[in-house]
């Protein structure tokens, strides 16, 4: 269409010059390609609030380390065993707190239960936390008192197979949603998030333990830790650069250098001198927090890609393009 | 993306051809009826499905139908400032906007026939120009990611085909928040619940209209069997054509695309009235979202495992 | 055609049935200064500047003429076309833009030498009598004994200098669309276009409807814009057809119906004028005077006696004339804007309004307010609390310290008001249908009807003055005033069936009229409103029918009722040839059927219906008799309809440009600037910024219009106390183009203020191309366009664009130019307080502000 | 209700029984939505009436339920308006009743800041008082010339466009019995 006219970029000043006390110009220039309703996202932002990225992160660091606790009780650990154990019930008793109080009604958490929805992430992934919270409560409480050990045993084994099912869902819980920087990476995310679940669930165990009981936790953190990094470059790229551009911007952008710093030098603390109790001690802590933070670089990220129409309209003109073409 | 079609539990055409672009009635695919997952389980009960048809061309942008849903259905006001954007001051569609109406000022060439009755034929010398105006809505998806994810079964599929909220059973989760591709569902302030466009279900249910569509004085919003109005709307889109409106077509009208239960006809890209050129069925790609989680949970049984090869202390 | 009016934007569900038509391939166009709501679903928009229309409809006139595209047949048989006009007549061409008679002195026209040619005396005499006649009263004493219903002096060739035809032709030649584009600032092609489009749809196959609003009507000239849309209709022949005719879009739900049965000074129920002091000192002179013998104004003594019995019942009797001497006599002009200066000067003390807002909703805010401020009482009746009655606390003249609460003795009573739904009742709508409304609920607390405050307040007076001997009070004490309550609503409220029961009137029997042809003038019947018999004929609520669309036939005549007759179009017999057969097929409506011998067709035929189409009147007949079978517009004296207005008009017989009272330009016509006989108020309070070719225009630059949005209602009482409309239209604001806004710098979604003489108002910005400038005379013009709805009560609050507007009338109808003045525009906020104050002073200084120009009035 | 019952309610056992096995259709929808009915549906009246705003004079559908208005949407049987409503006709049931809306009657004495009450026959009372001698002030029997003018030019009338006909009957009657002529409405023309 020749001759075309964007009223947007003149109007958008009230729009992005916020208060309309008229600070947008006149007429300002006119933005090219990514066309718009007066530069109003196409999506809404999520509404859901700090509770959420913990809780990512809490039922993350549970499901592994009720998977590490079934390892070292295997390989005759009972010490690294028992520690992480509690680290999982810590984050199964935590997860549902978390969870409910991010509902905008509370008291109707139970309608979660209502249905049986395969197609709803977030229902499956609340049967499989009670399941897991009642399987990891009991094996604790069995282990603790010394009591049923064969059905003690059992809900170990069961809290173990449930535990990376706990640690991965939530990344298909936020990557079934529209918000592109989340959907387009629904492949590489669950392995991000089961990588730092692992690095974390390590560096709570290495914490706990003393250093000559906690050797395979040391190992499993910086192994863990090291992939974790690699994968969060690996997702930036595979999205491309306009769908990663949140994790250069604003608040993402910062919590995600903030993680990278603080977990590789966990890491490295953890590798050089995790014999030592403090420097553990120190370097779980630099992952743990790193975990938390990469967790909440994506939660933000998931915000600003759509507050932005550009990230919605862009690929999505593109696709059509290619499909043209083709 | 290029996957998007590949996928193999993709549902035909979600994010497949996009039937933005491919104008209906000028190469006229037989929209086949679709009865949307859900709909079926009403053995006996269930009802043609119903949807809107929007017919934006003869649109005057009155906002009766804002004003009759809120009166219907009791949705709160905001009263808020002028925005700025042409007599838009409502902004989107919200948990308190079900029906929205959008005002498009462009400068841009007009040439259409009167018998089209559009637009302003263009006279030398005269300014081309042109206001479009839009009444957006819920488009009741034949795939609804909204409903997909709903984790309490608040959200579901009713005789009528159409997708509704029940707020005696939402916990205000958040999740169809952002799931939903056109950004229609959102949390009331201080509600703590999600409400939107029910299409009146209560009014279906005794045979009205919805009081959007009934109140619309120049019949823009228009509603009945989605099949019927998908015939009317290739008919209406294919005289605008003929009369020289390169611009016109329509928008989730063909299942071969991304399927609607309220479809619009169109002057200009879906972007330039807030809406996504191509949207997609983010949930229904099981195999890409629970595929590499089922792997990335085997890594992990791994990845402990690995730890422990170097010895148990 | 939708000139004069924004049609979708005002009345969205009317529009309905353009958007039907154009999707059957009917060509709609919008002339409007602002590209619209309308404009968006035209198929051609046509931008003009404000108060020009009559130079865009002279130059149609023109272009029909010269190119002989008018419609012969009908223009030679139903128009007044052929009829020679009196050879003292000049027309405004010869005189600088002045017709004949017109008296300096005065500042108005004697309208003797306007009359058809034969018959002078008769018709000026009724005219001079009237001391101003009105455009509800255009039906004036016209005509005499016409012989066999025909005008003395006629010329069927349309040759004769002085027939209507020639000077119709002479009158508008200058109208050529250079000089239409040079005006109205529509160019050339556009223009031309318009004429085609107009011209190819009118004549026997097709025909054209122009609707307006008050876009036409609130200028100095709007009687005379109707007039010249009247003019181009008559000419091809859509007058009284199916599809054609100019249709006023008003904005009130009953306004019709309050000109019909008027709350208006100069005129009765039915459009019976008021009788004037010197010219009516008996019936018998008051029905000579203002009625013609011929055509149905030929029974207004019947009308008037009716009317009389109807208020005065028993009292009235052929002895004491009907109580015609209880009527009060005019003098002049008592419309509201004169009383409102005679609230400010003190001689007007009361005030009762209802459900109406001056405060925010009349030019002149201020004055409207200060004229509030200086009465003994006010009556204000309303369903919310609007600014008409708390000027006192919270008018703009509070906050700038002019007015303070303690100052102001006006003693103010606010009555709550039922709502539509909570009395019963019948609208008349803009096609002259009377629908009637059923009651659903009762009024809560003191809510209550008019109806029920003008009835219990009649009676309390009348209990007070009872026994009175004083000959005043006698018209009082007379009044049949006795209307059945009902007791079981518990508040008393009167049955409205049983007043318009009255309306209707009935025989000596006390029987429902069956129609107006049965009023009597010897006093055996009674009328409250003649146009209105019928209405309750058989005893039947004929308003309250209500059988579905989907029943009847597509005039569906049986729902509701219109006047006349439940006639829905009138002068119907214009839709058949003057043979009586329908001019084609497709526009088939009414026609003379031979086998029957008697008219038929779709509609209630708008003529006797066996006067055969060549009945010719016999000598001695009179009133409706006297109209020949070959002419359709029976209320007129000769059956015609009128290019040339020879007598009813006090501005001329025929419309030409005019400036409005405040515009940038000089008139690029006449040397005569603006319409010499408008009606002004030269006084302090109301001063007029300079127009063009005076000192001081350069302050006053833009062209300034107001207007209304769908979203909102009037003064904003209806809408600015719901919050669904509020939150749609939440703030005032101005529109103008981004040429405008980028020449004195404002932003889009920031403040302006907006001055002129009379006040400064700030609004927020709408930059759009939607208000391009036009080229006018050489130089670009910038609208600034303003919504007036919004006042200091209400859901959402904001100054009111009304402040800003002058008090300048029309002569005829004494309607106010509120769709066209100039101002100032800047950025920012105005002023606050005191401040303000100086800041508008200090533009009247630098103006020069006049009430001068006095005798600019008379042609300088 | 014993948990006898809750159990076959809930929804995951409907799912079991079959018929909609993912939760997205009947077996997800509450007892509440299958008994939804429109709250029109239990009107007690339905009152056919005429929109107040402007002179379309589009039909309406007033539903009355005990008293209160619980809806006005338009009147399909209307030729004019076929059941569509503006805006404006749409939002009647929020006008009429508005949180703005008065119901008691207001008065304010010269020169006073505040409102006050007063009881609505008293206030009919004293305005009849205030016309009456105001009238006796103003009243002209005759002009200077000795014409016949027997009228007052001491108070005025302005409404009548939004009243219904029989109300300005009313109004013009009694006004002009009166003797006084300045009665004027928003309709000029």
């Amino acid at each position: 269409m020749s001759g075309r006219y964007e009223p947007q970029p003149q109007l958008a000043g009230s729009e992005q010059g916020g208060s309309p006390d008229g600070r947008g110009a006149v007429r300002m220039v006119p933005e090219e390609e990514v066309r718009s309703y007066y530069g109003r996202p196409v999506l809404k932002e999520p509404v859901w609030t700090w509770e959420v990225p913990l809780y990512l992160f809490a039922g993350g660091m549970a499901g592994g380390s009720s998977l590490l606790s079934l390892a070292a009780r295997a390989g005759g650990n009972h010490t690294l065993a028992r520690r992480a154990l509690l680290v999982a019930l810590g984050g199964a008793t935590a997860s549902p707190v978390l969870l409910v109080s991010d509902l905008g009604r509370p008291e109707r958490f139970y309608e979660m239960l209502r249905v049986f929805k395969p197609t709803s992430p977030m229902n499956l992934g609340t049967w499989v936390l009670s399941a897991f919270g009642a399987t990891t409560g009991a094996a604790v409480a069995g282990d603790i008192l010394g009591i049923f050990p064969r059905a003690t045993r059992l809900s170990e084994v069961a809290s173990a197979v449930l535990g990376p099912a706990l640690s991965t869902y939530t990344a298909v819980l936020i990557s079934d949603t529209s918000v592109p920087v989340w959907h387009a990476a629904r492949r590489e995310l669950p392995f991000v998030f089961a990588a730092s679940s692992m690095a974390s669930a390590g560096a709570a165990a290495a914490i706990l333990t003393s250093p000559e009981d906690a050797a395979p936790a040391r190992r499993l953190t910086v192994g863990a830790a090291l992939v974790e990094l690699g994968l969060t470059e690996v997702m930036k790229r595979r999205l491309g650069d306009l769908v990663a551009e949140p994790y250069e911007r604003e608040e993402a952008g910062r919590l995600d250098k903030l993680s990278k710093s603080s977990t590789t030098v966990g890491a490295a603390l953890m590798a050089l001198a995790g014999r030592r109790r403090p420097a553990a001690v120190a370097g779980g802590a630099l992952i743990l927090a790193g975990a938390v933070l990469e967790r909440w670089a994506v939660f933000r990220a998931g915000f600003q890609s759509a507050r932005d129409p550009k990230y919605t309209v862009v690929p999505q003109r593109e696709r059509l393009r290619d499909r043209e073409g083709a | 993306m290029s996957e998007a079609t590949g996928e193999a539990n993709v549902i035909p055409g979600s994010g497949g051809v996009s039937d933005a672009f491919n104008i209906e009635g000028r190469d006229v695919p037989e929209s086949r009826p679709v009865i949307p997952l859900g709909q079926k389980t009403y053995d006996g009960e269930e009802q043609p499905r119903m949807g809107f048809f929007t017919d934006t061309t003869v649109c005057i942008g009155c906002k009766a139908c804002q004003v009759a849903c809120k009166e219907w259905n009791e949705v709160p006001d905001t009263i808020g400032e002028l925005t700025g954007t042409s007599y838009d001051n409502t902004g989107a569609l919200g948990a308190d906007n079900w029906r929205h109406v959008a005002f498009i000022e462009q400068r841009k060439e007009v040439f259409v026939q009167q018998e089209a009755g559009l637009g302003t034929p263009a006279v030398e010398g005269e300014p081309d120009f042109r206001w479009l105006m839009s009444s957006d809505v819920c488009k009741h998806c034949t795939e609804a990611p909204c409903l997909d994810v709903c984790p309490t079964g608040s959200l579901f599929r009713t005789e009528f085909g159409t997708v509704v909220v029940q707020e005696d059973i939402c916990n205000g989760c958040g999740y169809c928040v952002p799931a939903c591709p056109f950004g229609v569902l959102d949390r009331r302030e201080g509600d703590g619940r999600v409400w939107k466009c029910t299409m009146c279900y209560d009014r279906q249910k005794d045979g009205m209209e919805p009081a959007c569509a009934q109140a619309c004085p120049t019949d823009s919003i228009q509603y009945g069997p989605l099949e019927e109005l998908r015939e009317k709307a290739n008919g209406r889109l294919e005289m605008l054509v003929e009369a020289g409106a390169e611009d016109a077509r329509l928008y989730g009208a063909n299942e071969q695309g991304y399927g609607m239960g309220a479809f619009f006809l169109l002057l200009d890209d879906p972007e330039v009235y807030r809406l996504p050129p191509d949207p997609e069925v983010v949930s229904r790609r099981f195999a890409s979202l629970w595929g590499s989680a089922a792997v990335a949970a085997g890594a992990m049984i791994a990845g402990v495992a690995a730890a422990f090869v170097g010895g148990s202390r | 055609m939708d000139i004069g009016s924004n049609m979708a934007e005002n009345h969205p569900v009317g529009f309905q049935w353009v958007m039907e038509a154009r999707m059957r391939g009917a060509t709609v166009i919008h002339v409007d200064p602002r590209y619209t709501r309308t404009s968006a679903v035209s198929n051609m928009h046509v931008p003009i500047r404000a108060g020009t229309d009559i130079a865009f409809l002279g130059g149609m006139i023109n272009y029909i003429l010269e190119n002989d595209k008018y419609f012969e047949e009908y223009v030679k048989a139903y128009t007044n076309a052929p009829v020679i006009i009196s050879e003292e007549f000049r027309d405004a061409e010869d005189a600088g833009g002045l017709f004949s008679g017109w008296d300096p002195e005065s500042g108005s026209y004697d309208t003797e030498t306007w009359q058809y040619a034969g018959m002078e005396a008769q018709g000026a005499s009724g005219q001079r009598e009237q001391g101003g006649a009105t455009g509800e009263q255009a039906h004036y004493a016209q005509g005499g004994d016409l012989e066999q219903g025909m005008p003395p002096e006629r010329d069927e060739t349309l040759e004769h200098p002085r027939c209507v035809f020639q000077i119709l032709k002479k009158h508008y030649r200058r109208y050529t669309p250079e000089k239409v584009e040079e005006i109205t600032g529509i160019s050339r092609d556009l223009f031309l276009k318009v004429c085609e489009k107009v011209c190819e749809n009118s004549g026997r196959e097709r025909t054209t409807s122009f609707a307006y609003a008050v876009g036409w009507t609130q200028h100095t000239v709007g009687v005379q814009n109707i007039r010249a849309a009247a003019i181009v209709q008559l000419l091809l022949g859509n007058i009284g057809r199916p599809g054609g005719g100019i249709m006023a879009l008003r904005g009130h739900a009953s306004i019709q119906g309050s000109t019909d049965i008027p709350t208006l000074f100069n005129i009765l129920p039915g459009y019976i004028p008021m009788p004037h002091a010197h010219a009516h000192q008996n019936l018998t002179t008051f029905v000579e005077r203002n009625a013609a013998p011929s055509g149905y104004w030929g029974n207004m003594k019947a009308y008037t006696v009716s009317l009389l019995k109807a208020y005065w019942g028993e009292a009235a009797t052929a002895e004491n004339d009907y109580c015609f001497d209880h009527l009060p006599r005019l003098t002049g002009d008592h419309s509201i804007y004169p009383a409102i200066m005679g609230m400010v000067d003190g001689w007007c003390k009361g005030f009762f309004v209802m459900g109406q807002n001056p405060a925010v909703g009349a030019a002149n805010g201020k004055l409207q307010r200060l004229a509030l401020a200086n009465l003994d009482w006010l009556v204000v009746r309303d369903l919310v609390e609007t600014e008409t009655a708390s000027f006192w606390y919270d008018g703009p003249e509070i906050e700038t310290g002019e007015l303070r609460p303690e100052d102001i003795g006006t003693e103010v009573f606010f009555l709550p008001a039922a709502s539509h739904v909570e009395k019963e009742g019948s609208f008349t709508n803009t096609q002259r249908l009377l629908q009637w409304r059923n009651k659903a609920v009762e009024p809560e607390g003191d809510c209550r009807s008019e109806l029920w405050f003008m009835y219990h307040l009649g009676n309390k007076v009348r209990e007070k003055l009872a026994g009175s001997e004083d000959p005043k009070d006698r018209a009082v004490l007379d009044l049949a005033w006795d209307y059945p309550v009902d007791e079981e609503a518990g508040v008393d409220e009167p049955d409205a069936h049983s007043v318009l029961r009255e309306i209707n009137g009935w025989d000596a029997e006390n029987n429902a009229l069956p129609g107006y042809t049965s009023l009597k003038d010897d006093g055996s019947t009674s009328c409250g409103c003649w146009i209105y018999c019928g209405v309750y004929a058989d005893e039947v609520n004929q308003a309250n029918r209500r059988k579905p669309a989907s029943e009847q036939s597509w005039v569906a005549p049986e729902w509701a009722w219109a006047w006349p007759m439940n006639r829905r179009i009138i002068y119907n017999r214009a839709s058949a040839d003057p043979e009586g057969k329908p001019w084609s097929e497709r526009k088939k409506y009414v026609w003379w059927d031979e086998e029957q011998e008697q008219w038929t067709g779709h509609d209630v035929p708008d003529i006797q219906a066996t006067k055969r189409p060549d009945y010719v009147p016999p000598d001695d007949a009179t009133a409706e008799d006297a109209i020949r079978g070959d002419r359709p517009f029976i209320m007129q004296a000769d059956g015609t309809g009128w290019l040339y207005v020879p007598a009813g008009l006090t501005d001329g017989p025929l419309p030409t440009h005019y400036e409005p009272e405040e515009s940038p330009f000089e008139n690029a016509l006449y040397g005569q600037r603006a319409n010499p006989a408008r009606q002004r108020f030269l006084r302090d309070d109301n001063p007029y910024n300079p127009s063009g070719g005076q000192p001081g225009v350069e302050v006053f630059p833009y062209v300034l219009s107001t207007y209304r949005l769908t979203e909102h209602h009037t003064a904003g009482g209806m809408s600015r106390s719901t919050e669904h409309l509020s939150e749609l239209m939440p703030e005032m604001f101005c529109e103008v183009s981004p040429e405008l806004a980028e020449k004195v710098g404002l932003n889009n979604g920031g403040w302006a203020t907006i001055v002129t003489t009379r006040a400064a108002i700030e609004a927020r910005v709408l930059v759009t191309d939607r208000l391009a400038p036009l080229k006018v005379q050489g130089e670009e013009t910038y609208l600034v366009g303003m919504p007036y709805h919004w006042g200091s009560k209400g859901v959402v609050k904001g100054d009111s664009a009304n402040d800003l507007i002058g008090l300048s009338l029309d002569p005829n109808v004494h309607i106010g130019e509120y769709k066209v003045a100039t101002c100032d525009i800047r950025p920012g906020r105005r002023p606050r307080g005191p401040a303000l104050v100086e800041f508008v002073e200090d533009y009247r200084r630098r103006a020069g502000a006049r009430r001068v120009g006095v005798n600019e009035g008379g042609g300088s | 209700m014993g948990i006898r019952d809750l159990i076959p309610s809930w929804p995951v056992m409907q799912q079991l029984r079959g018929g909609d096995r993912l939760a997205l259709g009947k077996a997800a929808r509450s007892s509440r939505q299958a008994e939804l009915k429109p709250r029109t549906a239990g009107a007690d009246e339905v009152v056919k009436s005429i929109c107040p705003y402007c002179a379309v004079g589009c039909g309406q559908r007033v539903y009355v339920k005990d008293g209160e208005i619980t809806q006005i949407e338009g009147d399909p049987d209307s030729p004019i308006s076929r059941g569509r409503l503006c805006p404006k006709g749409a939002a009647s049931r929020n006008f009429v009743q508005s949180p703005l809306r008065e119901y008691r009657v207001k008065y304010r004495r010269p020169h006073a800041t505040e409102w006050e009450e007063l009881d609505l026959d008293t206030a009919l009372d004293m305005i009849a008082d205030r016309v009456i001698k105001t009238r006796g002030e103003t009243w002209e029997d005759e002009d200077e010339e000795g014409r016949h003018l027997h009228r007052t030019l001491g108070f005025a009338h302005l409404g009548g466009a939004t009243l219904d006909n029989e109300e300005n009957y009313l109004i013009k009657k009694f006004f002009t019995a009166m003797g006084a002529i300045q009665i004027e409405n928003q309709a000029r023309i």
